[in-house]
């Protein structure tokens, strides 16, 4: 409305005086564009300011609610959990526990925690924080979507579904002020990998209860200022859809190893704003990078491009209640017929891996057997075996996608090698991503792009999903068998060898019905500044802020 | 200057009324509505104006011939091709996915074409009839019509797009419909403006005078006045339109690929501007070539059909 | 009046202009020449199109070139000893000149002052152009001139708006910010002509009481003979953009030379109606008959805002007959609800009570359906014959709509009855498909009054149907009206603010003042016998051909 | 006058009623909740969730609650920012679109209106088409094309402003309100042109004209303040409109505005943000378009006398 007041207020015998008011806006604009000097690369090194790309804005900062990578980006920096991880090889390094202690059955782990170990507030970090915070974190009203993670814990499902009333039967228990027992409900192997999720943080109890009930969602104790945390750094600012600023914390247990000063995360939405700002010096590290812009880079700056393999995987379901679609022989064919090398190079173009497994090879040590190769003449015989010969008669079926321009072009490439090789019609269908999991979920749909991200270095996170009553199936497929192998049979194998054999019976089970076409396994796509130090790539695309700095040499 | 009449007046020379012989009236029969058929002489004096019809009627068809006059399909890839800059195979070049360009420039064509002209045309009638309507009823039903208007502009259209996607599914026709009711809620405000000034004069009056009807007075008197404003406004609102249409295509209402529109192909190569800029000049050069035709197309349109603009 | 020992002002040699377009070219002024000195009035009559106007505005260099080409010429301007050729000065000499030695007061005061600039502003301009004053001297000097043009209170009129000033006053205004730089010549376009009559009598005082008290050359162009009458010393008549005649104005006036000039003046409606026409049939009832008709507005009802200030009655208890072919004259100022009271007779305006019957018929009660029959009965000409027709239509259209709408002719058949009626009111049949922009200002009434007798109405409402036009295309309109009321057995109700063409035509006359009926009788009774006081104020204002 | 903004505002309560009530049923009706993720979401906590924000209640419920928060002026938590209320997300987030939209129509009027006045000193000349083609590019190049245009250039490779960002960096801000001005300034500089083309042939100009002043001064003392009133018509709702269609820009350049929410709203399905922003939008339509008509009363001194008179 400022620019009507002038107006409104002028001497009415006078000329409107809008337009020398106009013209001072217009300069106080262009005066502020003076004195542009060193970016944010440059400052940053100076102060130790590292300035990070974090795709989008937080939901939230609170461990038990969020659910995503920016969040997760965010809370490593201010919180941590019982266990960290060597972000070379993903094993478990020491956390708040500065060692723990693992019963011979692999039921019972006993924590110890650091006696150093501080809240941002000076308060001590103890076993009854750890006890409370997944009391919290179980609350059915707090609504936490990945309450599942602890379901290893002996009784924590009941709990979190409320079929157990009584939280002291849920296997967790503190031992002493330092010293933290959990019991579990099977042996899981992987329950240290867990450990290191934001979902099994500790929070602040006293902080929380000040801003309202524990199991009230986004009370304000997440804000700068409230937030109490136990990590490296100290939540500094946080300006909605602007920045999220993270300061070095004092009391921090290896305060003295922390080298950042601080971190700046910015909400790049926008892949290619993102990919300018780097290049304008404006971050140091982007969440991303779009696809044309790789070769780009591998050949001006290929030293900026980090691209390294990431635990998940692209594929498209297929509903296998849909009547053409029952056949097993039209799902592998449509499968076979997918040049996917080709799709690579000229579609996604970041080195991604062929996929002929769901779980992504090397999981952990776990490499399933491929499942199918690529055989258009294997492809063409089995859709002629099925009654389409050269395709004739195939009925219309839809392949959808959520709206997004990487989607689109794989579809479109995958619909015309369909036409090409098999001679069948496919058209294309995109919805809005909440129309999507609504068709995806309801079933309304033939075949559906998707993809999964693995939560925890376990093929256990990739199989869990294609059990029968699986939340995330959607496919209509199931099988006994499959459902014993992951349910039963794989949780009470002694060793990891035994335990990877039911996984590769059961995932040969799965890729021999194929209800899902893998496509590639994700590569995790970078820009990272060559000051960057300490940010090994690994396949979880975790960071260890606290042997992270910047350097010039 | 109105004082300044530069033509000698005729009055003098013809004061008695000049007899024609009889016969020679019959030269003068009325054939349909003559300010049409007039505008049409007139716009052909105007060289710019006209070079915009040719333009745009030679684009129509084009669009039309595209099938029969393209060496590639719209939907044919070369993977291994890939993005490649403009060839003697492949004149504008190739996109990502190793289409040729002026192939899909030339389907899409088709699509913006009819979504541009089809969609204004539903946003004119709607626009013009409802404008007209509330401006010359005037008082409360104008009152009440302009409140509707104000309703629907602050609705949230993304709502109403992902709805009208799930309700109907995808549907081209409805995309017009979609696009056309939005874009006549404008078209409503200028014609209800410029009829709320023409209700005032005397023509009107006179009309009223003889004993027609409101809707002799919309129709006769009030729109063929109101023509001037609300062509400048199609001319703007065209590629408004087909701007739009990418934006409805890539959230899943409108077209789906392989086809394109103009929209879409300079959406997708702004993604690409630097790698490979021939995917974004040429289709940006398809639609402003089309809007500067347009637009000298639309004032002449607009001088051609207000008699009193032919000074000469 | 005019010796010839007193200095020349300005003195025109062998002016020659001529427009080009792409049509071609036409000479809008053909080797004038004139001269007018200190103290004397010159007056340069001519119907539109003469090229008055433009003779003297492209002295100015206010005429757009292109399309205007001065071919020849030489303007002497004489100012504080020097002489300049206008029409070889440079553009910054002239401005120079312009608003400071040489001022011009134009036609019409409601569109000449700038709506959104006060009074004060506007006038203090020249002041601050070109004699530097500071914006408090300038401000003084035009509470001055405020006051000496005779507005009151000119200390708050300073800061007023154009609108909230009469079209006389604002004339005053005009007159006032004209003469603020002391000019020596002062060119006066048409400055009374849409005046009020009692307005344009004090509005000319005032004009000819300041050029000789400060003994300027003043330059008054108009098309109104009586008016020159009263102002000039000298006249110069054009036609076709020559001078036909120029002299002393009273030897112009009494014994004119030219044919032209001879034409005009018998053109001024002067006189009673000629007998010929009066068929007025007394015995039967009455075509139209109103009683106690009440017009109000609610004012700013139109547009979408709704709050509406203290109602209007525009037309105030009106009673009267119209009979059979009789022509019903109604004579007011503007502003009297003349034109209400038209609109409201033949229902273009609802009035808020009072009776209209037609015939017997009981109109006020009818809606729009009811009343479409009843349309072709009944029908206006408006003043504007700019404004009263479709820029948008030709001639066949506008006049073949109403016949068409009344079922009175087929698409088939109509263009006969359109070429019936262009033969009535006077235009030429090729003139068919031309749009109204194409027509003269006369040609246009023509044509609306050709829509006007189209469906053969018994009742015309005519709204000041002359009072736009020339005086000699006023003298055949009014015939052409007259002939037409003959031939179609027509009445009428001519409504004018102009006595004398009243007097031509009326049987009878009606006086309205301030939304009321004052005084009606026979015309040339009324005439020679006015009682109402305001009556007479009116007629004594009208300017006489012979009162110089 | 204040009666007539009485009486404009209190028609707004029932447009605004009405859009909130259409607006409330449909978000409810497109299909995907608020809390629908990419991984199923179990049951209980679904349930829980439901619970929290009272969904599981009758819609109708529900409705009226939230009119009977509103009324307290209370728009409620948002669901996808769990840790943020509604009130505060658009108090954080309006004040960067304002000033965006603030800023972009100051470069929309300067360059608009400087076009349209320059085109209007000599209409069909090249100082007609030159300035006024300029102004069409800014149809031809939507923002989301000129945005990366203009980073590209002045950010990338000239290094003259920031890349993006919004009061991080000095001269942050220029690039974005320039993108946003394009699309308005063609409007303005069309509507300029028409208004000056208009006032220029008045006898007023003439009047001034005959007093000597030099051209520039006739322009923009009498001519100006005429010509752009239709301009003035134009802004009220063109602001209203340009912050609710900031999104692109917001988007593109990171910026932390309100027009980012309003359209990511609808695809997160977060119901009380939709509502938010789409009762706050509706409001300053509703605002703008009586500011707008305040203001061409109070340039318009007749108009201005009528109101005075006629109101307080």
């Amino acid at each position: 409305m400022a620019p009507c007041s002038p107006l409104l207020t002028s001497d009415p015998s006078r000329p409107p005086r809008f337009l020398p008011a106009l013209f001072c806006i217009i300069n106080c604009l262009l005066l502020f564009a003076c004195g542009n000097g060193e970016n944010n690369v440059t400052s940053g090194l100076a102060s130790q300011t590292l300035h990070w790309g974090n795709g989008a804005e937080p939901q939230e900062l609170d461990p038990h609610i969020v659910t995503g990578l920016p969040e997760h980006h965010i809370i490593v920096g201010l919180l941590e959990g019982l266990v960290l991880k060597d972000p070379a090889t993903l094993e478990p390094i020491p956390g708040m526990a500065e060692s723990w202690d693992i019963s011979d059955d692999g039921k019972t782990y006993t924590f110890h925690i650091r006696a150093n170990a501080r809240w941002s507030n000076g308060d001590p970090v103890t076993s009854a924080d750890f006890v409370w915070s997944w009391w919290r974190a179980l609350q059915p009203a707090l609504g936490n979507l990945y309450a599942y993670m602890y379901y290893p814990i002996k009784n924590a499902e009941a709990y979190a579904t409320g079929k157990l009333d009584d939280f002291s039967e849920v296997g967790v228990k503190a031992i002493d002020t330092k010293t933290l027992e959990v019991i579990l409900a099977n042996p899981t192997p992987y329950f240290l990998q867990l450990l290191d999720h934001y979902s099994m943080f500790p929070v602040h109890r006293a902080t929380i209860e000040k801003f309202g009930d524990p199991s009230e969602r986004g009370t304000r104790w997440t804000r700068a200022g409230n937030f109490v945390g136990n990590g490296p750094f100290i939540l500094k600012q946080w300006d909605l859809n602007r920045l999220v600023m993270i300061e070095k914390s004092p009391t921090y247990y290896d305060a003295d190893k922390v080298r950042l000063n601080a971190i700046r995360f910015y909400p790049t939405e926008n892949v290619s704003t993102e990919e300018r700002m780097f290049r304008a010096g404006q971050l140091h590290v982007t969440g991303s990078l779009p696809a044309d812009k790789i070769a780009v880079y591998k050949k001006t700056n290929p030293q900026a491009l980090r691209i390294s393999p990431y635990l998940g995987t692209y594929f498209y379901r297929i509903n296998t209640t849909v009547e053409h679609l029952t056949d097993k022989r039209i799902r592998r064919a449509l499968a076979m017929a997918i040049n996917r090398q080709q799709i690579i190079d000229t579609v996604t173009k970041g080195e991604q891996m062929p996929a002929f497994t769901f779980t992504p090879p090397n999981t952990l040590g776990y490499t399933a057997e491929n499942g199918f190769a690529e055989d258009l003449e294997t492809a063409k015989a089995l859709l002629a075996e099925a009654g389409y010969a050269n395709g004739e008669g195939f009925p219309p079926t839809e392949l959808l996608y959520n709206s997004s321009e990487g989607h689109r072009k794989l579809a479109v490439a995958i619909q015309q090698m369909w036409k090409k090789h098999l001679n069948i019609d496919i058209s294309l269908n995109n919805q809005d991503w909440k129309v999507y999991l609504d068709s995806v979920t309801t079933g309304n749909y033939q075949i559906a792009r998707a993809g999964w991200i693995g939560d925890y270095v376990d093929p256990n996170t990739f199989l869990d999903m294609w059990l029968t009553d699986g939340g995330n199936n959607s496919t209509g497929w199931h099988n006994d068998e499959y459902d014993r192998l992951i349910s039963e049979a794989a949780p009470r194998a002694k060793e990891r060898t035994q335990r990877y054999a039911h996984f590769r019976r059961a995932e040969a089970l799965l890729l021999d019905a194929m209800p899902i076409i893998p496509i590639y396994t994700y590569n995790s796509i970078h820009l990272v500044h060559p000051n960057v130090k300490g940010l090994p790539s690994n396949i979880l695309d975790y960071a260890l802020y606290k042997q992270m700095y910047l350097s010039e040499e | 200057m109105s004082s300044l009449d530069q033509n000698n007046s005729p009055e003098i020379n013809s004061t008695k009324p000049n007899h024609i012989n009889p016969s020679k009236s019959s030269a003068f029969e009325e054939k349909g509505s003559s300010l049409w058929r007039d505008a049409w002489h007139r716009l052909q004096k105007n060289k710019m104006a006209l070079l915009g019809l040719v333009v745009m009627v030679t684009m129509c068809i084009v669009a039309l011939l595209t099938p029969w006059i393209t060496v590639y399909g719209y939907e044919e890839q070369n993977l291994v091709l890939g993005a490649s800059p403009p060839s003697a195979a492949h004149w504008l070049g190739t996109d990502t996915l190793g289409r040729d360009l002026l192939t899909r420039i030339l389907y899409g064509s088709r699509i913006s074409l009819a979504v541009g002209f089809i969609a204004t045309a539903v946003a004119l009638l709607i626009g013009v009839i409802y404008g007209t309507v509330a401006g010359y009823m005037g008082g409360r039903v104008d009152a009440a019509m302009m409140r509707l208007v104000d309703i629907l502009y602050a609705l949230p259209f993304m709502i109403f797009i992902i709805l009208l996607m799930v309700i109907f599914g995808r549907n081209i026709f409805l995309l017009f419909l979609a696009i056309g009711a939005v874009e006549w809620l404008t078209m409503a405000r200028i014609v209800r403006g410029q009829v709320q000034s023409l209700r005032q004069q005397e023509f009107v009056e006179a009309a009223v005078s003889i004993g027609l009807g409101p809707w002799a007075i919309i129709r006769r008197h009030l729109i063929p006045n109101t023509l001037g404003p609300v062509i400048v406004y199609t001319t703007l609102t065209i590629p408004n339109v087909m701007l739009l249409e990418s934006f409805l295509s890539f959230l899943g209402l409108g077209i789906q690929p392989p086809q394109s529109s103009w929209g879409l192909l300079i959406s997708y190569g702004v993604e690409t501007m630097e790698e490979y800029p021939w995917l974004l000049i040429f289709p940006g050069l398809a639609l402003s070539l089309t809007l500067f035709a347009l637009n000298f197309l639309g004032d002449g349109l607009r001088d051609a059909l207000d008699p009193r603009a032919a000074k000469d | 009046m005019s010796e010839k020992t007193q200095e020349s002002v300005l003195r025109v040699d062998d002016l020659s202009i001529r427009f080009k377009t792409r049509n071609g070219s036409s000479q809008a002024v053909d080797s004038v020449s004139f001269e007018v000195a200190r103290g004397e009035t010159l007056a340069i009559v001519g119907e539109s199109g003469s090229g008055k106007s433009v003779t003297c505005y492209s002295l100015l260099g206010l005429i757009p070139q292109p399309p205007g080409v001065i071919e020849s010429g030489v303007a002497q301007f004489a100012s504080q000893g020097q002489q300049r050729d206008l029409l070889r000065s440079d553009k910054q000499t002239l401005r120079s000149l312009l608003g400071d030695k040489i001022a011009v007061i134009f036609q019409d005061p409601m569109t000449c002052l700038n709506p959104y600039l006060t009074i004060g502003e506007q006038l203090v301009e020249p002041l601050r152009q070109h004699k530097n004053k500071s914006r408090e001297q300038a401000r003084q000097r035009a509470i001055e001139l405020i006051e000496e043009v005779g507005i009151n209170n000119a200390k708050m009129r300073f800061a007023s708006y154009p609108h909230e000033f009469s079209g006389g006053m604002r004339q005053r205004v005009m007159i006032a910010m004209a003469l603020i730089t002391e000019p020596e010549l002062l060119i006066a376009d048409e400055p009374t002509t849409a005046l009020d009559v009692t307005i344009q009598a004090q509005i000319l005082d005032l004009l000819d009481e300041l050029k000789k008290r400060r003994n300027i050359a003043l330059i008054f162009i108009s098309h109104d003979l009586s008016v020159v009458a009263s102002i000039a010393d000298r006249v110069a008549v054009m036609r076709a953009g020559e001078i036909v005649e120029t002299g002393e104005a009273q030897q112009i006036f009494k014994q004119p030379q030219h044919p032209y000039t001879q034409q005009l003046l018998a053109s001024v409606p002067s006189g009673p109606k000629p007998a010929q026409s009066s068929q007025v049939d007394p015995q039967t009832q009455p075509l139209l008959k109103v009683e106690h008709l009440q017009t109000v507005f609610e004012q700013g009802k139109a547009g979408l805002f709704a709050a509406s200030p203290a109602p209007t009655i525009a037309v105030n208890d009106v009673s009267f007959e119209l009979r059979h072919h009789e022509i019903l004259g109604l004579v007011g100022e503007s502003g009297s609800g003349k034109s209400t009271l038209g609109r409201s007779l033949i229902q273009l305006i609802k009035p808020t009570a009072g009776s209209v019957q037609l015939d017997g018929q009981e109109l006020t009660q009818l809606n729009p359906k009811q009343l479409k029959p009843l349309r072709q009965r009944m029908q206006m000409i408006f003043q504007d014959p700019y404004a009263s027709l479709n820029p948008r239509m030709t001639v066949f259209d506008t006049l073949a709509e109403p016949l068409l709408y009344h079922r009175l002719a087929t698409r088939k058949n109509v263009t006969p009855q359109v070429l019936a009626l262009m033969d009535d009111v006077g235009l030429a049949h090729a003139d068919i498909r031309k749009y109204p922009h194409e027509f003269s200002g006369g040609q246009r009434q023509r044509i609306a009054i050709g829509r006007a007798i189209a469906t053969k109405p018994e009742l015309i409402v005519a709204d000041e149907p002359v009072s736009a036009l020339d005086v000699t295309i006023q003298a055949q309109i009014l015939d052409l009206i007259l002939s037409l009321v003959n031939k179609h057995n027509l009445s009428m109700l001519f409504i004018s603010h102009d006595l004398s063409v009243v007097r031509y035509i009326a049987d009878r006359v009606l006086v309205m003042h301030q939304g009321k009926l004052i005084e009606s009788g026979d015309t040339e009774t009324l005439w020679a016998n006015p009682s109402e006081a305001y009556t007479q104020t009116l007629f004594a204002a009208v300017p006489q051909l012979g009162s110089h | 006058m204040a009666r007539f903004i009485l009486i404009r505002l209190l028609q707004a309560i029932p447009v605004l009623l009405v859009v909130i009530t259409v607006t409330f049923f449909l978000v409810r009706l497109a299909p995907g909740g608020p809390f629908s993720a990419e991984k199923a979401v179990p049951a209980e906590v679904l349930k829980a969730l439901e619970a929290r924000y009272h969904l599981d209640q009758p819609v109708i419920n529900q409705y009226f609650s939230y009119l009977g928060d509103l009324a307290r002026g209370d728009f409620g938590p948002s669901f996808k920012y769990p840790g943020r209320s509604v009130n505060e997300m658009i108090a954080a987030g309006l004040p960067a679109t304002a000033e965006l939209g603030l800023y972009a129509m100051c470069f929309a009027l300067l360059i608009g209106a400087s076009a349209g006045v320059i085109a209007a000193l000599k209409p069909n000349s090249a100082q007609d088409y030159i300035p006024m083609s300029t102004a069409m590019l800014g149809i031809c190049l939507p923002s989301f094309l000129l945005g990366p245009l203009l980073m590209l250039i002045f950010g990338v490779w000239l290094e003259w402003v920031p890349v993006s960002g919004w009061g991080d960096i000095p001269g942050d801000k220029i690039l974005p309100a320039l993108t946003l001005a394009s699309g308005y300034t063609a409007y303005i500089a069309r509507l300029s042109r028409g208004g000056m083309l208009e006032v220029m042939s008045q006898d007023y100009i003439r009047t001034a004209r005959a007093k000597g002043l030099p051209e520039w001064k006739v322009v923009l003392k009498h001519g100006l303040r005429g010509g752009m009133i239709p301009v003035i018509a134009f802004i009220g709702p063109a602001f209203a409109g340009l912050l609710s269609g900031s999104f692109v820009v917001e988007t593109i350049f990171q910026i932390p505005g309100l027009g980012r929410f309003y359209v990511q709203a609808a695809f997160n399905r977060d119901y009380t943000m939709i509502m938010g922003t789409t009762v706050l939008f509706a409001t300053l339509i509703i605002l703008f378009n009586l500011l707008a008509d305040i203001v061409a009363v109070w340039l318009n001194p007749r108009l201005r006398d009528l109101y005075r008179s006629g109101g307080a």
